[in-house]
């Protein structure tokens, strides 16, 4: 599988992202830079990092969605590439119209470090195809807007077309997000964003490898 | 100097979505003693110096400004105010 | 203030008294201008010239072979073998952080961060001592709360991880927080960048965000004491910006990378003013500075504004000639400011040109080696002695729940789950336990950190209590099986100019150097913060000590989190049961006083050995020092940690709360307690097996059970609650 | 309903305090090709509803909220807006 990072200006989980990609799937992703015009034309998946990109400016994500190497990153997204965005990347998808909704500032208003308890809710997808439908995985969260908000029609669909892939386990949604929602699917189903950081879940040594499974599943899709 | 306008965007959230800063500013208020205090949503206010006399077309760049960048129309919606 | 004459008022009100004025004047050969008058007082501030305390500075001891860089740099530096080096520092934001919590502390967090950058090391840990006036007074809350997020709105966006630190509250910082922030980073040790500027013609470069007129005289208003109206006169905060200072630091180590730098220094407390004479003092050298081509935010700033702002996220760098081209190159990729503001120069003058004028010449040399050193009066205090009565008959079980809710023992999650604790990848123990540790990234080494003191220890007796600052601090590193390596200080105390507080600080001072001096720890960078008084009331002496250890192999690491059932708890060290000043007197029994426990060095450093060799050898891998609160407590840490009970002997509350130094828990699979006791005797270890771990409560013989769930609520619940939620 | 008053709270920084998201803000919006864009200040709108008939009153007590709350005044000025 042959992977890339987008680098924003204060991005900060990019190289997070990157180690935990070469370490599983051997290959050391290729880190783009946001004023680059192109993603390498042979990328099966893109990985929009976690972080602070433009400072969270405005609204996390917003200036984000503006930089040049987006453009290309929606045309891929709409070719079918696979699009995993992480915490601030989910920020950007959301943002860029790619994803559905809006993150809003955590109900508690505080930005929340923690490792917390997520329910695998859909595995028929490239991204969790490794996890069993309904298991209980651990994720840390680092972020202080997370609040997954979108209207009732659209929480239904998203729900209804079984695109709600990670919600927190009951109790621990940390940010007050609707229905519980940590992570959700684009309609084709190649584009994925998620607050919680399975990036950082891929080393023993760090507090678990449930994180594993997402790479490995992307790996299993593509190849 | 040009002559020239000046703007103020205000971004705020749409009814219906919860404005949990907005709630927790009441709170502290009344907390604080302002017991006449009702209803507080917070939001942005964005001012914009503009170089521009065409106040129609300042307005309608504004408009495309707030529709492109400065609210994210999904929760939130916009007014724009404009003076000389 | 910004009188164009000079006047006895003027200089006054920039805080220098006629004796140094007079000097100033025979420095100069003739009065000073304004510009030059602030820039003396900013230079010959406390702060920035540790008058008061340089001559007792020099006692401390600052070497060892691994020590590649001590005091006298931006962050010291130390070997940790492979061609990696670690750099740190700390540093205080105490006032500004009073005045506006959030800015003030995340301001702070970005000033040591540019330190540790500065030398071409990338940050990898951040911590933060806090402490703050107690619980009840009106302000506490709101700067807990503002304080916090300051640090976590830096340091979260800078995708550093906070790991480490401390939060205290005491009374005497009611009206004088204590905001000490520490950044540890990794460099190699061949690309260590320093500030002398030498050699003359080459170009003087400002990098980073424009100048306005942020701050000016932050440097000043630090060293000098509260009074009542400094929350009206509102001084102007400096602001921060931590996505400019990501670009910078991105932008800085990108142009590390390449050999174009002779000299770099972050612009901190007086800017412009110390960055340049600092570079050119170290240098040998002289510096000409064009303030016109100073990057501007604000219109019509004058020259005294721009030497003495202190705009955040900026940098100053001398370069080798021709290079200018190829740093700017990078520093527009990361949308920073650039641009060639001076030359450096063979006259040793620091010479500043504004709209085509001189508006400055000064002798570098009198900003800093003629700056004043005085040797203050001092009292020494007789140190308090004894154990004040208590109640011998009342129940255990309670006072164990009473201490772990109290505010300074409860569970500081709060506080830092509001930060991101694990970006980088190689946070291998988070805050919670005794020392954090971080991995060397790409390797299987590992560093310890801590930051440490018990103010209250420090009043009863500052020579004793800063010792113990750091005999904690080398523990902590310890007990997560660490090798301690070297030591950071934030010297945090009242006003030098009374004899008694002086007397403090020359103990203190002394306590450091003896500790550090016996465990091998010496002490590589640091930084004074005085005047921390408010309406005549200094605060409690609060020398803290941030520590940096090394593991070799991050597998053979201990923590304090009970692993099994059934495991032998062992306790390391010897138990007299000394309550003076103990967390246990001051919280169940509301006294603070008798003698604060001594630190036997030589004990301190055999049992801390010992326990390191076990768990360097692989044989042990749960561990915990005994501190504040003293054995029940520590024992309750490590059953929380690890949500397993135990079971252990009873005793008077002296054996079970006194806070003995030099003591730690180990806990190991029962069928080799023999083995660990034998090895205690074999190396004069005062070892004892004091109970098995096991259960879901805390069970102490004779004395009652605690169910964890209880011990936890009481140790988790009171910063939440107190915070509302 | 009672009769109410409505309050509008602008937040804005002060002069010469730095503003690093409005200058992103205008910086983008020149990006977008919004070229008449000048100075951009980003700033807070604060919405209160107040249960208060007296305007004078209520202005006095919005302007406490500010000084101590709404407002942090050592960087920030504030502008009270009131209409019924
Ligand atoms: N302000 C803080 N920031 C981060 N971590 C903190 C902070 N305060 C306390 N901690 C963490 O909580 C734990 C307990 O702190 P403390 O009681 O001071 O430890 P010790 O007694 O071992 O020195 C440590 O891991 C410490 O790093
Ligand atoms: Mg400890």
């Amino acid at each position: 599988m042959k992977s890339a990072v987008v680098v924003f200006p204060a991005s900060n989980c990019d190289r997070d992202a990157a180690v935990a990609l070469e370490q599983i799937t051997g290959n050391k992703p290729a880190m783009v830079w946001h004023a680059d015009s192109e993603i390498p034309k042979d990328t099966d998946l893109i990985v929009l990092p976690g972080g602070f990109s433009y400072g969270d400016y405005l609204r996390c994500g917003a200036m984000a969605r503006l930089s040049r190497v987006m453009q290309d990153v929606i045309k891929k997204a709409q070719e079918g590439r696979l699009i995993l965005g992480i915490c601030n990347g989910f920020q950007v998808l959301t943002e860029s119209g790619l994803l559905p909704g809006a993150l809003m500032r955590n109900a508690a208003l505080k930005f929340v470090c923690k490792p917390v308890g997520l329910t695998v809710t859909e595995t028929q997808n490239v991204f969790t195809r490794r996890y069993d439908a309904g298991q209980r995985v651990v994720f840390p969260v680092a972020h202080g807007e997370g609040n997954y908000v979108a209207d009732a029609e659209t929480l239904d669909r998203l729900e209804g077309e079984g695109r709600v892939v990670f919600r927190y386990a009951p109790g621990e949604n940390p940010n007050g997000s609707a229905r519980d929602i940590a992570g959700i699917l684009n309609e084709k189903r190649n584009v994925l964003g998620l607050m919680p950081h399975p990036e950082r879940v891929c080393d023993p040594l760090l507090g678990g490898t449930d994180g594993r499974a997402m790479f490995e599943s992307l790996i299993e899709a593509v190849g | 100097m040009e002559c020239e306008l000046k703007a103020r965007v205000f971004v705020t959230l749409k009814n219906g979505v919860l404005d949990p800063q907005g709630k927790a500013i009441g709170h502290a208020l009344n907390n604080l003693g302002f017991a006449s205090v009702g209803a507080v949503r917070q939001g942005k206010l964005i001012e914009i110096e503009l170089d521009e006399r065409d106040e129609a077309k300042a307005r309608a760049g504004l408009r495309e400004m707030c529709e492109k960048l400065l609210a994210n129309t999904v929760i939130e919606k916009y007014e724009i105010e404009l003076k000389a | 203030m910004r009188a164009t004459k000079v006047t006895p008022e003027v200089v006054k009100e920039h805080g220098l008294n006629d004796e140094e004025y007079s000097k100033i004047k025979s420095l100069l050969g003739r009065e000073p201008n304004l510009v030059e008058l602030g820039v003396f007082s900013v230079m010959w501030s406390e702060h920035c010239s540790y008058k008061s305390t340089r001559f007792h500075l020099r006692k401390l001891p600052t070497k060892a072979p691994w020590v590649l860089q001590g005091p006298g740099e931006n962050a010291g530096v130390v070997d940790i073998g492979d061609g990696d080096a670690v750099v740190f520092k700390m540093e205080s934001h105490n006032h500004p952080s009073f005045i506006e919590p959030y800015q003030g502390a995340a301001t702070g967090v970005g000033g040591i961060m540019r330190d540790v950058f500065t030398m071409g090391a990338r940050p990898v840990a951040m911590l933060d001592s806090l402490r703050f006036g107690e619980p009840g007074h009106p302000k506490s809350r709101h700067l807990v709360s503002g304080v916090v997020s300051g640090i976590g709105g830096y340091g979260n966006c800078m995708g550093v991880p906070t790991v480490g630190g401390e939060v205290n509250f005491h009374r005497s910082y009611n009206g004088n927080i204590l905001v000490n922030a520490m950044c540890v980073g990794l460099a190699k040790t061949g690309k260590i960048f320093k500030s002398a500027a030498k050699g003359a013609g080459n170009p003087v470069v400002y990098v980073g965000s424009k100048t306005g007129r942020d701050g000016i005289h932050g440097a000043t208003m630090a060293s000098a004491e509260f009074n009542e109206d400094s929350e009206e006169k509102r001084p102007t905060v400096q602001v921060g910006d931590p996505f400019t200072e990501k670009l910078l630091l991105e932008a800085c180590l990108e142009l590390m990378a390449t050999d174009a730098i002779i000299a770099i220094q972050d612009m901190g407390a007086a800017g412009l003013t110390s960055s340049s004479s600092e570079m050119a003092d170290k240098g040998g050298a002289g510096i000409e500075i064009d303030l016109d081509k100073v990057p501007q935010r604000e219109t019509a700033m004058t020259a005294y504004d721009m030497m003495l702002s202190e705009s955040q996220e900026r940098m100053l760098a001398v370069l080798k000639p021709g290079r200018e081209a190829e740093a700017e190159r990078i520093f527009r990729k990361w949308e920073l400011d650039f641009a060639v503001i001076g030359v450096t120069t063979d006259t040793h003058r620091l010479i500043v040109k504004h709209k085509g004028e001189v508006v400055a010449d000064m002798p570098v040399r009198s900003l800093s080696d003629a700056a004043p050193v005085y040797e203050r009066p001092f009292a020494r205090r007789a140190p308090k002695t004894g154990t004040p009565s208590y109640d011998a008959t009342r129940p255990v079980t309670p006072s164990l729940l009473k201490l772990l809710a109290s505010p300074d023992l409860c569970s500081k999650r709060w506080v830092w789950e509001q930060y991101d604790n694990t970006v980088m990848g190689d946070t291998v123990q988070r805050p919670g336990g005794d020392a954090a540790v971080v991995r060397v990234h790409g390797s299987r080494k590992a560093l310890a950190v801590t930051t440490d003191v018990t103010p209250r220890y420090c009043r009863a007796d500052p020579y004793e209590g800063a010792k113990q600052a750091v005999a904690e601090a080398w523990r902590n590193i310890t007990a997560a099986g660490a090798r301690p390596l070297a030591v950071t200080d934030c010297l945090n105390y009242g006003n030098p100019e009374k004899p008694e507080i002086m007397g403090e600080i020359v103990a203190g001072i002394e306590g450091l150097g003896e500790a550090c001096r016996a465990l091998d720890f010496p002490i590589v960078s640091g930084n004074c913060s005085l005047y921390n008084e408010t309406q005549g009331e200094g605060i409690l002496p609060t020398p803290t000590i941030g520590g940096v250890g090394l593991l070799t192999d991050v597998d053979r690491m201990a923590s304090i989190a009970f692993k099994r059932e059934g495991d032998a708890i062992i306790l390391i060290g010897e138990t007299k049961g000394h309550l003076g000043q103990s967390a246990y007197l001051a919280v169940v029994e509301g006294k603070e006083d008798g003698a604060c426990p001594p630190v036997d060095l030589a004990a301190e450093k055999k049992n801390g050995d010992f326990v390191r060799g076990l768990i360097e050898a692989g044989r042990v891998d749960t561990a915990h020092d005994v501190s504040d609160g003293g054995l029940l407590v520590a024992v309750a840490e490590m059953a929380m940690a690890g949500n397993i009970g135990a079971a252990i002997a009873g005793g008077d509350i002296a054996r079970l709360f006194g806070e003995d130094q030099g003591r730690y828990l180990v806990a190991v699979p029962g069928g080799r307690a023999g083995e660990i006791l034998a090895a205690a005797k074999t190396a004069g270890v005062a070892a004892a097996l004091i109970g098995t771990t096991g259960g879901d409560k805390l069970a102490v013989k004779d004395q009652g059970d605690v169910a964890l769930a209880k011990l936890k609520s009481a140790h988790e619940d009171w910063l939440p609650g107190y915070m509302g939620g």
